[in-house]
């Protein structure tokens, strides 16, 4: 196994005791430096899945199966204390709404400094000083004022940047990132966005980001991966995904979001509802939506089809051979 | 001394104070439990001497311990004749009859044979207070100008006005000399000897060191066998024995006598069952069996003490019919009351027990003959075919004599039931009906009622004279009946001016007999007066009174 | 928050006035003239007009109203008509003794109802949730003055531990001579505490756990005992409030208790007002207690408002 | 019916949609009710109480006055008396059911004149806002600086013992509390976008409260309600057992608790009957209005 290997999940399943499937089968790697971004509707089982690479779904109502590792260890069968040292000096997240996120009554430095000295042995005064200058790193103006600030006391995007903070507090391997923009302002969305994209690139941490904001991912993304029904429906590099995405999800996606500068307005839906996880369809999820559909899809769950390396898409329409997929780009 | 390790591992005597709570020892780990708490206890606590005898009384709060207890008969019960003495006591010794008076601070006294208002009593001599001054006739003059002089400086305002039946017959008062002092009375009066018996004597020097009646409650000196160490209001009474009391029958075994305000009944055995008091004042019938099953001693006694529905006499009421009244008196069945109250009353025939030397030879005898009452009732035009008989009472929720008085209430109203009798209770505080007895009930406005009922002490002819005199109809007396038979007053008058006790007695007895055949009232039943004992109480006497001896009770350890 | 606390208390300050002016009026929405509960009836007419003078009675209600709260301000309820004494004096010693009661309680109630209700709702779902809600739901249903009579029968008459009834000899001492006597009508009293609290705080720490804060603590790896510390200062304001209107509650709701365990505190005190009809006490025992109620109110509020940075700016 | 959907970028995520609750709502709260199987059993005692009180005169049962000197103060399971007999030989039976009749005659009638009262006076407030808003609550607040059981002892201790003097200051006691919730329920509701928008059309505002307002609010302020029949229950047995309330003969928990304690040495089971119909009538209270705010208690 390759060292710079962060995460590697294999037929991933995520079932909850109240009989909803969110995460049935889920198969990628990250490496280091790498940036992922799962897409997916509300519900289609990308938060959940986030959640479960740090075993963060609630531990009584969750079960969870497969295959995963974080840097080599098995996150499946680790105990509560070992996947607890894991978080933070190895893995840590940013998540949606920075107003919730953070304890109203702690102040900003002191949720900082607590989960340094959690992992780290050092003095109360030190971690209080890395606390300022990782203030300083996610551009907090007066950083030492904020530090005895409580989060409600700041603006949205200053609580998000103190977020991401906490999370770069024990420089992570792997940040993930549940869709930290969405709460935010458009304006500040962005610049949430390239401090991300900035930090990533600075510290060398691979980093999984979770939206349903397509223009978003094409912000950051190295790799994209769309998510529906709790499986991964297509995955591939970001260029080549957003401009001939395969599989008709993805299609009607990108159809329903036109690319980067028109964010945030009203656009086609695709017609129907997701299905109901509890009670999932033996073929393709996607298939009682699909314009394409025809009886084979409902016999059996699609295969992962690879028609080029480096791309692949759970549909019977995709080639499963390059080749093919060359013929009919020409064509 | 105790061996404190001993006593630590729950085997040696324990202290006085703790004795009875463990008394269920018998698994390793309670002994464990209360070796702790005894420990603990130990460590923290004052001792205790032993010969204390704790009492719960029935009253709300402590009575009042200057000289005028309030509470009624059980003041003076517990912060009368314990602290203080009067010029006349009453005699505990003779506890096979209905008490009567003995010497107190005065030794002898006599009617004045050449004016019948004016009392001479000889002092008894060698008297001292708590606080070690003597006492002289001037304190009488002192005493009795706190109740009557209101431009004396000490006059007790506040007070006073509360012991007015004591001490109303009183016109004034002189020093004859060191020994002797006179009492004139408004008109001739041979009972009064039984009124100034609740005129307590306090130390003038005391009153004169504190300078106020009220801070005088906190350590008042009077001559009685205990002296008052410490009142703590709403809590206790702690009385300490007076070892130089004048009385050398009657200075106390106890070292100490604590007396605690206790007014629910429940709560009071639960003091009793736990051994957080030694002695508990009237015990509520239900839990009389459970007690003595326990070992617990049960004391009674009669005395002058009558429950009766008190008969509203004025043309008004239906009951003013004094066939009505008879009906009632005969359609009671008393034995299946005194069943219920688990034998601590016996059925009463008259307002005085027929025991006592007063009741005389009366015609009626009222036992329970339910025919009779119906023809009775008949005769009085109620009854099948004729009206219903409907009465409207009053009850108190409790009250010092007024024994349990709901479920006696129920009892009575559910045996009248079956006489075809209707009666409609109104339940009220004590205080209340207090009040509703001071005022006349044909008076206009006021509420209609036809019954009051009311458990209360006859003590002696003074108070029978309140109750059914003509001219003690409120606000003179208690006679809130409207009683009135001109025989009987004569009598009655005739006795309170005849200072020859046999003449005297037979004139009442022949009044008490009238007042039992014309029924005024309805005579329910005598309370037995009973308290119930910590076996370990020793040598307690009930006397045939309201008031009782505390001298020579002792307490095992 | 200066600001907010000035504005609090100043508005404490009708409310004070408005509630003495209730307890004031106790007296005359009783049927019948105030007179009556102070005279015999059969005192004659000069004592009634002077009585009637004495206690401002001739003058206007309004007038009455301002000579009485003068009095009260300055620490003067009167004379108890019962027993003479001064009723400022009897509720000094009688509400000091509640006082101890009601703390006791108050505070047992709350360490029994955290710890239950912190486990029942970290526990949530699970059979000790269900027992501490059976617990919870149990004490606040039970009629505490039968539940008081029971325990005496248990701890004082069968097992004899400890005293059925009184506050110990003489004064009070927090010694075991005393203390003994406060533990069963403490245990009693707390019930109704101990459950309200229980089912407040699972509500509060169900609450907490469900936020996403909680994950994002979570998602930082701190241990078991590092979450506790944060859910215990988020619940802290809420549980704090209940607690502190309980002990007021308490302070005002001990009556019962306090009749069945002969305790001699102001519920013991109203009780025999209210039966011997004396209404300087019963006004006074009445104002004290409900004017603690105010001034809790009042600091439960700040104390809120001092632990919760959230509430602050306003 | 207004739909208030968010739209984010992209994709439709439909928040948080809310609605008059209507029929199909309340459709939805008795099903949860039905499948929650400690309110039913709750619900199924307080209904066999109920119905044993209602029917009391038809059980065939003892009269509840008439007692007999003989038989009194039986063990429970005396054969005649199942539940024995009291202080004066009344069948217990009988004087539990007779005295649940009153017990919770006196336990209900305040909570449901304050509900009716507190309810109006609430929801006038909240929904008028303003000045009439403010008088209501600040006239509330001082009612609310008094701990409650201090203001019904005070209250009924004043006016003096007996049921209706019991009611009236139980009353009292609850209406400023459903004044608050009633309050504070209405003004959150005004302001939601669809009572918003109904008054913005111009309907009148007895329409809008009854169409809009009520529907919304009456549903929490009856579950809060409730919750105080338990509080009202042991308070006015409270009051009766220390002598404020219902006066004898007439048979009332509180007060038969009272009468019978005497008898705890003796008869410990017959002691604590009327203890624990309280208890147990309180406690099904407690639970059944636990499993109503549950099961009202949908996100929509």
């Amino acid at each position: 196994m390759r060292d710079d290997l962060l995460v590697l999940a294999r037929d991933l399943r995520v079932k909850f005791t109240t009989g909803v499937n969110a995460v049935n089968g889920v198969d990628f790697d990250l490496r280091q430096r790498e940036v992922l971004c799962i897409l997916g509707e509300s519900g289609s089982g990308k938060s959940v899945t986030l959640r479960a690479l740090m075993r963060l779904n609630p531990p009584t109502k969750t079960i969870m199966s497969g295959t995963l590792e974080l840097g080599g260890r098995d996150v499946v069968q680790a105990s509560e204390n070992e996947m607890s040292d894991l978080r933070g000096p190895f893995v840590s997240m940013i998540f949606q709404e920075p107003m919730t996120a953070l304890d109203p009554v702690f102040t900003i430095g002191r949720q900082i400094t607590e989960t340094i000295l959690r992992h780290e042995n050092i003095s109360r005064r030190k971690a209080r000083r890395r606390a300022l200058e990782l203030l300083e790193l996610v551009q907090i103006p007066s950083a030492k004022r904020r530090l005895d600030a409580y989060p409600h006391e700041l603006s949205g995007g200053l609580r998000q940047r103190a977020m991401i903070a906490i999370a770069l507090s024990c420089r992570p391997k792997l940040l993930l990132a549940d869709e930290p923009t969405t709460a935010l302002d458009a304006s500040v969305q962005i610049q949430i966005l390239l401090l991300l994209r900035e930090i990533q690139q600075e510290l060398g941490m691979g980093m999984i980001f979770v939206t349903h904001d397509l223009g978003v991912a094409g912000e950051v993304a190295d790799r994209i991966a769309v998510m529906y029904a709790g499986r991964f429906i297509e995955e591939g590099p970001v260029a080549d995904l957003m401009r001939q995405p395969l599989h008709p999800y993805a299609k009607g996606l990108l159809g329903a979001t036109v690319h980067e500068g028109s964010r945030g307005k009203r656009l086609t839906t695709i017609p129907g509802a997701p299905p109901d996880l509890r009670d999932l369809p033996g073929g393709c999820a996607f298939a009682p939506r699909c314009t394409e559909a025809e009886g084979a899809c409902l016999a059996h769950l699609p295969e992962l089809r690879t028609p080029v390396p480096d791309r692949a898409a759970r549909c019977i329409h995709v080639d499963d051979r390059p080749a093919a997929f060359g013929e009919r780009l020409a064509s | 001394m105790k061996n404190p390790i001993l006593t630590l591992c729950g085997l040696g005597r324990r202290d006085e104070y703790f004795k009875g709570r463990a008394t269920n020892r018998r698994s390793k780990k309670s002994i464990l439990v209360s070796a702790v708490i005894l420990g603990a206890g130990l460590l923290a606590s004052a001792p205790l001497h032993a010969q204390t005898l704790r009492v719960g009384m029935t009253t709300s709060d402590v009575p009042t311990t200057g000289g005028i207890p309030d509470n009624g008969s059980e003041g003076g019960r517990f912060a009368g004749y314990p602290i203080f003495d009067a010029l006349v006591n009453w005699d505990f010794t003779k506890t096979d009859q209905i008490s009567d008076l003995t010497p107190g601070l005065a030794t002898e006294w006599h009617i004045d044979p050449n004016d019948h208002k004016r009392w001479i009593f000889t002092l008894r001599e060698g008297v001292r207070f708590h606080d070690g001054t003597a006492f002289k006739a001037d304190d009488v003059i002192w005493n009795f100008d706190r109740h009557l002089n209101e431009a004396a400086p000490h006059f007790d305002k506040a007070q006073a006005r509360s012991y007015r039946t004591y001490t109303s017959m009183v016109e004034k008062y002189e020093k004859i000399d060191d020994t002797h002092v006179a009492l004139y009375t408004r008109v001739p009066f041979s009972m009064l000897p039984y009124l100034i018996s609740r005129v307590f004597m306090v130390s003038p020097t005391q009153y004169a060191k504190i300078g106020n009646w009220q801070d005088f409650q906190k350590a008042p000196a009077g001559t009685g066998p205990f002296k008052v160490e410490k009142v703590t209001p709403r809590t206790s009474i702690e009385l300490v024995r007076n070892d130089d009391y004048w009385d050398k029958t009657r200075v106390p075994k106890l070292k100490r006598l604590v007396l605690m305000p206790i007014p629910d009944a429940n709560t009071r055995l639960a003091a009793l069952r736990s051994g957080q008091v030694d002695w508990v004042e009237y015990p509520a019938p239900d839990s009389i069996p459970g007690l003595k099953a326990s070992g617990f001693q049960i004391v009674t006694k009669p005395y002058p003490h009558v429950w009766a529905w008190h008969a509203n006499n004025s043309d008004a009421s239906p009951i003013s019919d004094r066939r009505v009244r008879l009906a009632l008196n005969y359609g009671l069945d008393r034995k299946s009351l005194v069943e219920m109250l688990g034998g601590t009353a016996i059925p009463a025939r008259g307002p005085w027990p027929d025991s006592y030397k007063y009741f005389g030879r009366p015609s009626e005898n009222y036992t329970y003959n339910p025919d009779k009452a119906r023809a009775l009732l008949k005769e009085a035009g109620y009854g099948p075919g004729g009206k219903t008989l409907k009465l409207k009472v009053q009850v108190p929720t409790a009250g010092s004599g007024n024994m349990v008085p709901l479920p006696m209430a129920e009892f009575v109203q559910q045996s009248y039931k079956e006489l075809g009798i209707e009666t409609e209770y109104t339940v009220v505080d004590w205080g209340t009906m207090l009040n509703t007895m001071r005022q006349r009930p044909d008076r206009p406005g006021a509420p209609h009622l036809d019954v009051v009922n009311h458990g209360l002490p006859i003590s002696d002819p003074t108070q029978f004279f309140l109750n059914f005199h003509g001219s003690s109809a409120p606000p003179n007396g208690s006679n809130w009946s409207l009683y009135k038979n001109p025989k009987v007053d004569a009598l009655l008058d005739k006795a309170f001016e005849s200072f020859e006790p046999k003449e005297r007695d037979e004139l009442i007895a022949q009044a008490h007999a009238l007042v039992v055949d014309d029924a005024p009232w309805v005579f329910v039943v005598h309370d037995l007066n009973p308290r119930a004992l910590s076996p370990k109480v020793k040598g307690f006497k009930q006397a045939q009174s309201w008031y009782q001896d505390f001298t020579q009770v002792t307490v095992d350890e | 928050m200066l600001l907010y606390t000035l504005r609090r208390i100043l508005y404490a300050v009708p409310i004070a006035l408005a509630v003495s002016l209730v307890c004031f009026m106790l007296v005359h929405i009783a049927p019948g003239d105030p007179i009556d509960a102070i005279l015999p009836p059969d005192a004659s007419a000069e004592t009634v007009a002077l009585v009637r003078k004495d206690y401002g009675l001739d003058k206007p209600l309004p007038v009455q109203f301002g000579l009485w709260l003068a009095h009260v301000v300055q620490g003067d309820f009167g004379r108890s008509i019962a027993n003479r004494r001064l009723v400022a004096d009897e509720l000094v010693s009688a509400a000091s003794k509640t006082f101890i009661l009601a703390t006791t309680a108050a505070s047992l109630g709350f360490v029994i109802g955290c710890i239950l209700g912190g486990l029942a709702g970290a526990f949530r779902g699970t059979l000790i949730d269900r027992a501490a809600v059976s617990f919870a739901v149990g004490g606040v249903s039970v009629p505490h003055y039968w539940l008081g009579m029971v325990l005496v029968i248990i701890f004082s008459v069968t097992l004899g531990w400890l005293p059925s009834m009184s506050a110990g000899p003489g004064d009070w001492a927090w010694d075991w001579l005393h203390i003994r006597h406060l533990i069963l009508p403490a245990i009693t009293l707390s019930v109704i505490p101990a459950g309200l609290v229980t089912r407040t705080v699972r509500g509060v720490v169900v609450e907490i756990l469900s936020q996403d804060f909680m994950t994002t603590l979570r998602g930082k790896g701190l241990r078991r005992l590092m979450l506790t510390v944060h859910v215990m200062k988020n619940a802290a304001p809420t549980a704090l409030a209940v607690m502190g209107l309980q002990l007021g509650y308490l302070m005002g709701g001990s009556i019962l208790v306090e009749t069945v365990f002969a305790w001699p505190g102001t519920g013991m005190m109203l009780n025999q007002a209210i039966f011997q009809r004396d209404i300087p006490v019963l006004q006074g025992t009445t104002l004290v207690l409900a004017m603690i109620f105010v001034a809790l109110n009042l600091l439960v509020d700040l104390i809120q408002t001092a632990l919760d940075p959230r509430m602050r700016r306003t | 019916m207004t739909e208030i959907a968010t739209v984010s970028s992209g994709l439709v995520a439909p928040r948080r949609i809310l609605k008059p609750r209507r029929a199909s709502y309340w459709r939805a709260v008795g099903r949860r009710l039905l499948r929650d199987r400690v309110t039913m059993v709750c619900l199924g005692i307080l209904a066999v109480m109920a119905l044993a009180m209602i029917f009391a005169p038809l059980l065939g049962l003892y009269d509840p006055l008439q007692g007999s000197m003989i038989r009194r103060l039986k063990p429970v399971g005396t054969p005649g008396h199942i539940l024995g007999t009291d202080e004066l030989g009344r069948d217990m039976l009988t004087r539990l059911i007779y005295g649940g009749r009153l017990s919770w005659f006196v336990g209900i009638t305040p909570v449901a004149i304050a509900f009716v009262v507190g309810g109006a006076l609430g929801i006038t407030a909240g929904y008028a806002g303003g000045r009439i808003n403010m008088a209501i609550m600040r006239i509330t607040d001082v009612f609310y600086a008094f701990p409650s059981v201090l203001l019904a002892v005070a209250i009924s201790g004043a006016l003096g013992p007996g049921i209706g003097n019991a009611i009236i200051a139980m009353t009292m006691v609850f209406i400023p509390m459903m004044i608050r919730i009633s309050e504070s329920v209405t003004t959150s509701t005004r302001n939601l976008d669809y009572v918003e928008a109904a008054r913005s059309t111009g309907a009148s505002a007895l329409t809008v409260v009854r169409v809009h307002v009520l529907p919304n609010v009456l549903g929490s302020i009856f579950v809060y309600a409730t919750t105080l029949v338990s509080v009202s229950m042991i308070l006015a047995s409270g009051l009766s057992f220390i002598g404020l309330g219902v006066k004898p003969p007439e048979p009332e928990w509180g007060l038969m608790l009272n009468t019978l304690r005497t008898a705890i040495y003796t008869q410990p089971l017959l002691a604590t009957l009327p203890g624990l119909g309280i208890f147990v009538t309180s406690l099904c209270f407690n639970m059944a209005s636990d499993g109503l705010r549950a099961a009202m208690d949908v996100r929509a």
